[in-house]
């Protein structure tokens, strides 16, 4: 069994996620690198959540298959509503004080009541009895178990044992040969990236699939002096960044499209005053409040032109979490060179997705030094520049006035209604683009996966790429992921391209988002695979689609 | 060379705006805690986008010129940023009290300490004439012909019910009152709010209506809210009243949001050193020191 | 058929849930109202986003399930359109004390004639616990993993400082109670504003806390704006002390915004008459009644 | 002399645009056509403004020339700041009160203050000297100041008189044959063309230069019934709208850039939820504050995929009055035919510039009808239909429960999380766009002027189309004018285009905007001329650009 799956579902409320992740820490100690896609509607308490984990010893994994090999289940409805997800091999456990009628029960919340644990300690008994039924060691486990349920060690690992020893051995799960990797969530990976870069304050007004990078950056604040703060709404968090980051301080913001909405106002004044901010947008399905805890890529057009008037961005969409990991590290260096809003732009499923960390293969990026303003003479704040790059110096600076404005302006920052000065500034800011082509546009800023030689291409962004690497590999198709998508990439795009003679895109949207984009810079796309429900799709019907399409 | 802080910018208020005396009297002030030790360097200006805006513009401080209603997240985010700089709000009564009004609460019901000057002419000065939050009753203005059919807010009981901890009115026909008045409110640790009674020449002149109905306080105990409320309840901003002038309220005991925020920056080893242990701890490579998330 | 107003939406509170009692409180309150001759199709519901939100799908009446904060102004389009109906909101406290604050203080400056429900968590339910502009100081929720650094709104306070014309406070765990107020909101013309300590069961619950410091006023004069103001801030929302249900504050001589908005629609010819006039006005080929712009 | 032009200029607060309109008035009765540019600084009082009046007899007309054949200075600035306006004929009359070693001076401040008039009435000597310099008779000129300064009327015509006979007779301006046209700013024509067609509310916060709707709105309610509310922010101005509607109010909001921002989550909940709504959006120099007073054309990237998740939405780009006042209210029907938002997309050139209207020869737009629900069947706010397109009842309606919702819902607007119905709400959105392209994409929706069959096409849209069709037809080349952007005209674009072989954008934008969507439907741009400084080209500017450009 080299590529195994596990599903575990039951209510909001009995801890899928945090049960599914514990699942996934045990495979990734034995070498495995995983893959978790957790699946929640928008409620607290009840209704129907679950993940699948998906496991293979030793190989990147992104994506899910449409069968599993195991189901735990923790009430009926992940019976009733898996099914299709059986094999003739997958085994199911059950909860058998709430499930009837399953290969293999288990009475976990009966075992947790008695070792007298809470109600929401039964998912130990599950991971118990999923270790005992795949051949796990009980000390294997416990080793796990010990690190992630710190609080009532004993009372957990007591209800784990019996669920452990209630089950029979199924199968044996080989050990990869790996160091345990660690797992992360996208947002996860995407905090760290900005830490890792140099981050000083992130600003954040909660919206799902975004909040998790607060949560997390607010939770290990103690240990990186990070200013975490949570405003009153995204406008105030998108200003408030543009305060921080004048007074000198590095500062993300994250949000989702709705909140992003509240922020182009602000957005349009970073392009104006040249102040530096990175915009974490994680997309969901719009329009408007949409479908909040699902997936979706429906926000790239708004998020290439948001905001009145013209100014570059940068923007990128990671897939991975390691791409995660260090395109927000260069997302904040670029934002403070080139001086522009920069992009980090994601979707729920790389958001919330779990994935193990390739640490060792992860771009690790620090804070780059910015040049010095020319000591000589007086400090300018938009001195005038061949590449429209002034030094940016922030306040309090000795001996210097320092003026940002959101008007046009001069060279001082001063409000200026002059039609000469108004082109000049507008050249400056333009003048930025060509050399920002020249930064991002090198064969890093597109991924070529699959059978780079192969004719017909699968094109993805974001953490739809992820399985379209797979099943190009399993298709043998070339699978091209543009990271950056503003400014566009041109010859790293059309080197990657070079050689096709179709184009299949993979997009979670209605219209055809990246297509547009690769057709407008000279790259039309032959055929279309577009899904908009908020769920991925799996490995074997994307397969399917693309079949259909090639067929 | 001494400096005037008036930047060479050519001033574009009109002859007989109130704003040139907030712009003097807050250069004043600033002259005057020069002297006194305080850096200009660490004395910040953000503005909103209205003709009292332009102070901007005119002050030849730091400056952040924001846009509409927006001056105090701005200058929330300088704060954080920098606990030791003194930031100044110059903020239009369109501008903070309809278009930014959440920002001014949540800056009061915070304490952060910033200096939030309100220029309150009681009317949309540079779009020419539409009625404001603090206009009226029945104003007629150029949105609202047949006059308005709302009563005006009071900011002051706002602020006083939204948690400011100094609360202060001034007028700029009274020169002196408005500098103590702004020394004051740069000189107080918290959310120091001073509604301006500023004369728009253009589009609502009420200089001989306030110059008949203001008085300064005396005597009054600005450490006693109850005072303060009843002292702000006395005019309404829209029937004849008298109009005190003055702090009405000032207290000192409680917590300053920005005071959590002085930590410094950390070097890039010290950052390394940081995520490297996040990173390990999920692959249980290191002690669980912060529960994951 | 009798209407039970509860549609057939699988309803996905969590048990326990303050909610529930606002859904069927409303309920009755409504089913009421009609047997009083108020036809329920005259009533509209507009809720934010949040839990409380949901209660757009539960409740089977007209509704516009509107975003985040936003229930006000989108319940003023729908008044003003149609000054006779009776208009709803439910909002969250997230929903309408922080995204949507400004709303809310103009609803309560123009008097207009809505009936106001803010389910009061003092938490963000949906996004799964932080702190909202109620929580206590020291809140510690996923954004505020430290506790808070800031006092809670007072929103009592804020509604009297801001012209609520209706002030109240219920309880979710006082049904009767809260069915009288909320009745009393609905009949209250003007601006009703109630807000219910609603029990969030997962990431707040304050029943214990609140039965025991909550008590129901009595004997109190609501039209004593003083009186008021003195029981609103009984209870800063924050530290112990003895919390407040029932009516503080009603009055009925201020002027209601939609009032001025009752006129009928054009016909289509008096609409064509009416733009001949102005354009043939502007070639002098009318005397001028209206002056041009 | 067929082709007259006057400057009037001054500090603000003196009026001129008042005067320049009145000018425009005296001219239009005498049959000319009118065209006048409005230019000032966001300022107050003093400082710089002027208008140009451009005039012609019975002959459309929409730019300016870089000289004028008379020059009305209230203030030395004004014979200082336009003295490169002047040729050998130019007429200068001045205020010499104030201004030094004019030609032709009348102490216009004294005659004022002498009359016992206000200061601003000084303007009223000007507007007398004009017209008799020009031989405009005593009591032609009397009768339009009459009309327009009902205050004060004998000492305003005293003051007029004053001028009229201080001046002596330097040509006489021959009279045209037509009928007196009406004069209309932009704004207005799009607040006319809004009622026409039916508006029953209008709601917006100040923003120049789209104010001055609001303004006029406002001030003929008291004759139309219009609601007019001007609200505490421009996210309320969006939301209201939406309640507006939902309750039976056809409504429309505007705005500029810095407020639109505001608007596109409440723009996406009209994408979600179905409520119509018409936005106007006027556009200024931007990023963020930009140029509040003049003019640009920088934001149809973001109008076109403003707000996120995808829905569709009609935008039209009216350039002249007579178009403003059609479009507005085809966009308000086309809104509640289609349940889409639409979008009045001008600039400040159009909004607050004053032209003739040619009212007989204007598209009068009324209230479309809407469909009614079957009535045998229970009424569903989202009723599935084969074009996507429910029957919209509003509240109250007698025996209906009308639920509108911004998460994605069911037929009833109930929210849903299924897959399945999360998918049908997305292709019923979608279904809408070939029935909408259908209803627009026919030949009016693009503008050919100039030579149609000119093989070299100046390709313009809003506000500049109006001077390219006059340089077009000077250097007969053909024009092409996109009066509506999305969903795009393709076919009658094509047509428009056909037989070209080159095209040459002329945009007030620093990117080429109107260029890139062109190029996005097959029909790319080989030159583009671009002005940034918020000022309009005058013709011999844009003649010059253009024969650069084409030599
Ligand atoms: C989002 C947004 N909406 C509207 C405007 C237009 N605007 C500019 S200044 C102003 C009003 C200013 O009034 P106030 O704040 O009272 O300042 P004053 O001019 O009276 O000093 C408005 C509405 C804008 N710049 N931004
Ligand atoms: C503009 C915007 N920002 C953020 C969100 C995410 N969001 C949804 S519900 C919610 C909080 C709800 O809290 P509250 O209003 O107190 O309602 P409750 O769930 O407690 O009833 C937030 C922040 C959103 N939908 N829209
Ligand atoms: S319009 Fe009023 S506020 Fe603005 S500059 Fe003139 S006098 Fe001052
Ligand atoms: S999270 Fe709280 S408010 Fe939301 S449904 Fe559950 S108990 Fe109610
Ligand atoms: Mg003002
Ligand atoms: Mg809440």
């Amino acid at each position: 069994m080299k590529d195994f799956s596990v599903l575990i579902g039951g209510k909001a409320g009995e801890g899928i996620n945090r049960a599914g992740f514990i699942i996934g820490r045990i495979l990734a100690r034995m070498g495995y690198r995983i893959a978790m896609y957790y699946d929640y509607p928008s409620l607290i308490r009840g209704g129907h959540n679950f993940a699948i984990i998906r496991a293979i010893p030793d190989t990147a994994v992104a994506a899910h298959h449409t069968t599993v090999d195991c189901i735990l289940a923790l009430d009926q409805n992940t019976v009733l509503l898996h099914g299709a997800r059986k094999t003739r091999d997958t085994v199911v456990i059950a909860n058998s004080d709430a499930v009837k009628d399953e290969t293999i029960g288990v009475p976990i919340q009966t075992i947790a009541r008695e070792e007298g644990g809470l109600p929401i300690m039964a998912n130990a008994g599950l991971i118990g009895a999923f270790c005992g039924a795949f051949g796990i060691s009980w000390d294997h486990a416990a080793g796990v178990l010990r690190e992630e349920m710190p609080r009532d060690v004993e009372i957990n690992l007591a209800i784990a044992r019996r669920g452990f020893d209630a089950v029979p051995r199924n199968a044996t799960l080989p050990a990869g040969k790996s160091l345990e990797m660690p797992l992360f969530t996208g947002n996860e990976a995407i905090g760290l990236g900005l830490l890792q870069a140099g981050l000083d304050a992130y600003v954040a007004y909660p919206m799902t699939p975004s909040s998790g990078i607060l949560h997390y950056l607010a939770e290990t604040a103690p240990e990186t002096g990070l200013k975490v703060v949570h405003p009153e709404s995204e406008i105030a968090v998108m200003l408030m960044a543009q305060g921080f980051a004048y007074a000198g301080s590095r500062t993300a913001v994250g949000t989702s499209g709705g909140g992003f909405c509240l922020m182009t106002e602000g957005l349009s004044m970073a392009g104006m005053s040249e102040v530096p901010v990175v915009v974490v947008l994680s997309q969901r399905p719009g329009p408007s409040t949409g479908v909040p805890t699902y997936s979706a890529q429906g926000d790239l057009g708004f998020v290439l032109s948001a905001g009145q008037g013209e100014f570059p961005r940068f923007v990128c969409a990671p897939g991975t979490v390691e791409q995660a990991f260090e395109w927000s590290g260069r997302a904040l260096n670029l934002s403070w060179k080139y001086q522009v809003p920069s992009f980090v732009l994601v979707d729920k499923a790389l958001s919330e997705g779990i994935y193990s960390f390739d640490d060792a293969n992860a771009g690790r990026i620090r804070k780059e030094p910015l040049p010095a303003p020319d000591p000589a003479r007086p400090y300018r704040r938009y001195a005038d520049a061949p590449d429209g790059i002034s030094a940016l110096l922030t306040v309090p600076f000795p001996g210097s006035v320092i003026k940002v404005n959101s008007y046009a302006h001069d060279e001082d920052g001063l409000t200026t209604e002059s039609p000469e000065t108004i082109a000049w500034l507008t050249e400056k800011r333009m003048r930025k683009l060509p050399v920002m082509v020249r930064e991002i546009d090198r064969p890093d800023a597109v991924v070529v996966a699959g059978n780079p030689d192969a004719a017909t291409a699968v094109l993805a962004w974001g953490a739809t790429s992820g399985i379209c690497s797979e099943v190009a590999a399993m298709l043998d198709l070339r699978m091209v992921q543009p990271l950056v998508l503003s400014p566009f990439p041109q010859s790293a795009f059309s080197g990657a391209c070079a050689g096709t003679d179709r184009i299949v895109a993979v997009e979670e949207n209605a219209t055809g988002q990246l297509a547009r984009l690769a057709a407008a810079h000279g790259i039309p796309v032959d055929n279309q695979i577009l899904r908009y429900d908020g769920r991925p799709f799996s490995i074997e019907e994307l397969a399917g689609r693309l079949a259909e399409v090639l067929s | 060379m001494k400096r005037t802080l008036i930047t060479p910018a050519r001033n574009t208020w009109c002859p007989g705006c109130g704003n040139f005396a907030i712009l003097h009297t807050l250069r004043d002030v600033l002259l005057e805690r020069e002297r006194e030790g305080h850096s200009l360097e660490q004395t910040v200006l953000v503005s909103g986008i209205g003709c009292h805006a332009k102070i901007a513009d005119y002050l030849d401080i730091n400056s952040f010129y924001a846009i509409h209603g927006r001056t105090i997240p701005v200058a929330t985010g300088i704060k954080l940023a920098h606990p030791d700089l003194s930031v100044i709000c110059c903020a239009g009564d369109g501008d903070c009290y309809a278009e930014g009004l959440d920002h001014l609460v949540f800056a009061a019901k915070r304490n952060i300490d910033l200096t939030m000057i309100v220029h309150d002419n009681r009317v949309y000065g540079l779009t020419t004439g539409q009625y404001t939050p603090t206009s009226p009753l029945n104003f007629k203005g150029r949105s609202t012909p047949g006059g308005t059919h709302e009563k005006p807010l009071n900011p002051l009981a706002l602020m006083l019910a939204s948690g400011a901890t100094m609360v202060s009115r001034a007028y700029t026909r009274q020169l002196d009152h408005l500098r103590g008045v702004l020394a004051e409110g740069m000189a107080h640790r918290g959310f120091a709010f001073i509604d301006v009674l500023q004369i728009c020449a253009s589009f609502f002149d009420m200089t001989g209506y306030y110059n008949e109905h203001t008085y300064l306080l005396s005597g009054n105990d600005p450490s006693d809210f109850w005072e303060a409320w009843k002292i702000a309840r006395e005019w309404d901003y829209s029937t004849d009243a008298p109009i005190a002038l003055g702090t009405l309220y000032r207290s000192s005991g409680e917590p300053v949001y920005d005071d959590a925020y002085h930590s410094p920056p950390q070097s890039q080893t010290e950052r390394d050193a940081a995520v490297r242990a996040l990173i390990d701890r999920k692959a249980g490579r290191l002690p669980p020191g912060v529960k994951d998330a």
